[in-house]
């Protein structure tokens, strides 16, 4: 079973050299610890900036420079600054080639419902819902059941809806799995893992194929 | 042409109960703080607020929450604020949540002039009840409406006599759309220098946007997400 | 009957300090000249400057620093550069308070022809039909006759139309007119010219009140 | 990432007949001298060039016209071209007419990923035909639809390594928002310097709209219209 880190790692395999990336909050933020050495990733924060660098050093913190998490972070050599609506913009017109995204529930056919809980306080939807309408390479990030052993890749969502048919793949404690017109296509396993295991933690239609290999780190 | 205001009470004497406002702003980056606390001054009431996010509890908009100023808020992003969820939970308090990029681009539509605007963002959602859907090429979308604000208040870096403005980094975010979106636009400058001192190839907004702009004193700038790393 | 440079100098007359204005080439270009002294108006250009300045000196001409009418110009304390989709945002937005255009025809409701000839190369709109279909207040400098004595001020246009009920005042080389409701509403006449000469040269609906001042200068 | 080519030929070299190309600049004020000089070098044909203006004779696209390499223009104004209008009157070259404000705005749609924007310009005239016609608070609307070009050629004061792009004066104009638009953007600059040398709170353009760029060579930046007063 992979921890969180283990799926920032796996999830920064699918990086190529040159791309600009939006990571989400929580497990997505990890991806960046984990960029291969000589890559050039350029990391979009919606908030309004395109190469974000890692936090400040003590004492330098900027309170004018932030990030999406409202974190203070730092520039690096080739970093811009600009408007909300131009951050939006350049996603809405897929020039982000990679989002990396939380979920709470991901269909078979890629629905995605990250926002709200129903009787819970609802805090807003942020820039998730721009996101996941517009990116054109969504990976998700999640466990993949809850901690009663519900799975959360599902048939259809039961949490209200973030955005339909938009995940591409989705990395789990368990698997990484691309999600295809026949639903969930099981293609690594998890350490330690087995097929069954993943089977029987997965609601929606998954496709096993004839070869399954363990991850490699 | 008179555009300067010696501070924020000056500037914000005319809003009136009930009116629609814009507040810029990223969490607590880049936010009005002085015309923030001139609105707490004045007491005005039922205020429409547009802005990302609703501060927190003792900060930004949670200030004017503390004062029930506020009759409806309209965000993205709401968390971080007791005294808001209790409003809301308890009906004192109206809330509109709209994806952020929706808000960013409806506020830059009316600054364009432009009456709807067409974007993915909350297809299949809650978000898209009662909104109207179009396909171009195979993919659908909401079509949403421009913002209708009476007054905007932004926060820049510099701004001069003209009311142009420049912003520094991320504190830039909603404050340059917002600018362009307000019926009447009030910014807030950290140094208010003369015409003439900005270089005009490096202006954000320019004054044609702006109504009023006054030099904002004692910013304290709090950090939401204080994150850094130990010097070696 | 008013030569060209009076009629902008009776255009200025228009102007109120802090205006934005955009002012179309020919005659209206002409109205820059005629600023009072001590007032502060903004000239749009809407290439992509607000804060146009006079020409250069000779020898300090700038090929990036041009106007609409592809005129060297200079910048005054103040300018702000921008793109053409912001420029046109601000007059789609109302933002410009005043624009001065020429024109071929104007017609009694307002509507305005003044970028096609039938027959002749057509050349292009340019920015014409985004500032008529914009601008809250429009004045247009303009001969009132053809030189063969055919007026321009009419019932309907007969060239192509530019935008429809958009202009809101005529100053032409007779007299200065409002348009409302009831058509032409002739407010001044031009030094010497008599109100019937003004009947006579105006097609449209013509609206004589029983005051027609002559203009001053 | 390697964005940084060695110049026009080989940064426009996949450019096939056919393709659908925007070109910034107005008038002659900021246009990419070295990549049209290049497109004439190619040979390429069957063009459809959207450019605020078509050149003049013996420079910018009139070059382009003389070596017949355009079939169609989509321009606001093609005035001061003779070839350009023999043979438009021969039937050689198709032109299309938008309003320069619409022009400016369906290349903003397209690098927004908005697939049609509002516009008042052009209702009640020939510009409207065949298109929708929407009404807001009482006011006409045409719809019109975000530019698809497959290149883009733009030209900018200084960009860097990442393709980060600052424009100069007037010679901004089209120039950023057909940098938004192209599928592929190729960038000339005057001045091509390494990531991190521009200020990021100056940058006109976003690297991540600039897949190519080159440093052009011997720009000739002629003027139009050289509008003088004599010194005292």
């Amino acid at each position: 079973m992979l921890t969180k880190e283990q799926i920032a790692q796996r999830i920064a395999k699918e990086l190529k050299d040159g791309m600009y990336v939006n990571l989400g909050i929580g497990i997505p933020t990890l991806v960046a610890n984990y960029i291969p050495e000589g890559m050039t990733i350029t990391l979009q924060s919606e908030n309004g900036l395109l190469g974000m660098g890692p936090f400040p050093f003590e004492g330098d913190e900027d309170p004018d420079l932030i990030n999406a998490g409202k974190q203070t972070i730092t520039t690096i050599p080739g970093s811009v600054f600009f408007d909300s609506a131009m951050s939006f913009g350049m996603i809405r017109a897929g020039k982000v080639d990679l989002t990396v995204l939380g979920a709470m529930e991901v269909a078979d056919n890629g629905d995605i419902a990250n926002w709200k809980i129903p009787g819970k306080m609802v805090k807003g939807m942020g820039g998730a819902m721009d996101l996941v309408a517009s990116a054109k390479n969504i990976i998700v990030a999640m466990q993949h059941t809850s901690r009663d052993g519900t799975s959360k890749l599902l048939k259809a969502c039961t949490l209200p809806i973030t955005g339909l048919q938009c995940v591409t793949k989705v990395v789990s404690n368990l698997g990484v799995f691309d999600i295809q017109a026949e639903g969930f296509v099981l293609r690594e396993r998890a350490p330690g893992i087995s097929v069954n295991e993943i089977v029987a933690a997965t609601d929606g239609r998954l496709v096993v194929p004839n070869e399954v290999p363990e991850m490699q780190f | 042409m008179q555009k300067v205001y010696a501070n924020a009470d000056e500037a914000i004497a005319d809003i009136r109960d009930g009116a629609t406002l814009m507040l810029g702003g990223f969490g607590l980056c880049g936010i009005p703080e002085n015309g923030i606390a001139a609105l707490v001054r004045s007491g005005v009431k039922n205020l429409t607020c547009i802005s990302n996010n609703a501060g927190v509890d003792d900060f930004g908009i949670g200030l004017m929450l503390q004062t029930k100023q506020v009759k409806k808020m309209i965000s993205s992003y709401v968390g971080e604020n007791a005294e808001f969820e209790r409003q809301l939970l308890s009906g004192e308090l109206e809330v509109e949540l709209i994806p952020q990029g929706t808000l960013a681009t409806r506020c830059m539509a009316a600054g364009y002039g432009m009456p709807a605007v067409f974007t993915p963002a909350g297809v299949g959602t809650e978000v898209a009840e009662g909104k109207e859907i179009r396909t171009f090429n195979g993919k659908d979308y909401l079509m949403e409406m421009a913002f209708d604000a009476d007054f905007a208040l932004v926060k820049a870096w510099k701004g001069d006599t003209h009311g142009n403005l420049v912003f520094k980094a991320t504190a830039r975010n909603f404050n340059p759309l917002m600018a362009m979106a307000g019926k009447v636009t009030i910014a807030e400058v950290e140094e208010l220098v003369p015409a003439g001192s900005l270089d005009p190839d490096q202006i954000h907004t320019p004054g044609i946007y702006v109504h009023r702009i006054f030099e904002g004193t004692n910013y304290e700038k709090r950090i939401e997400q204080r994150t850094v790393k130990p010097r070696n």
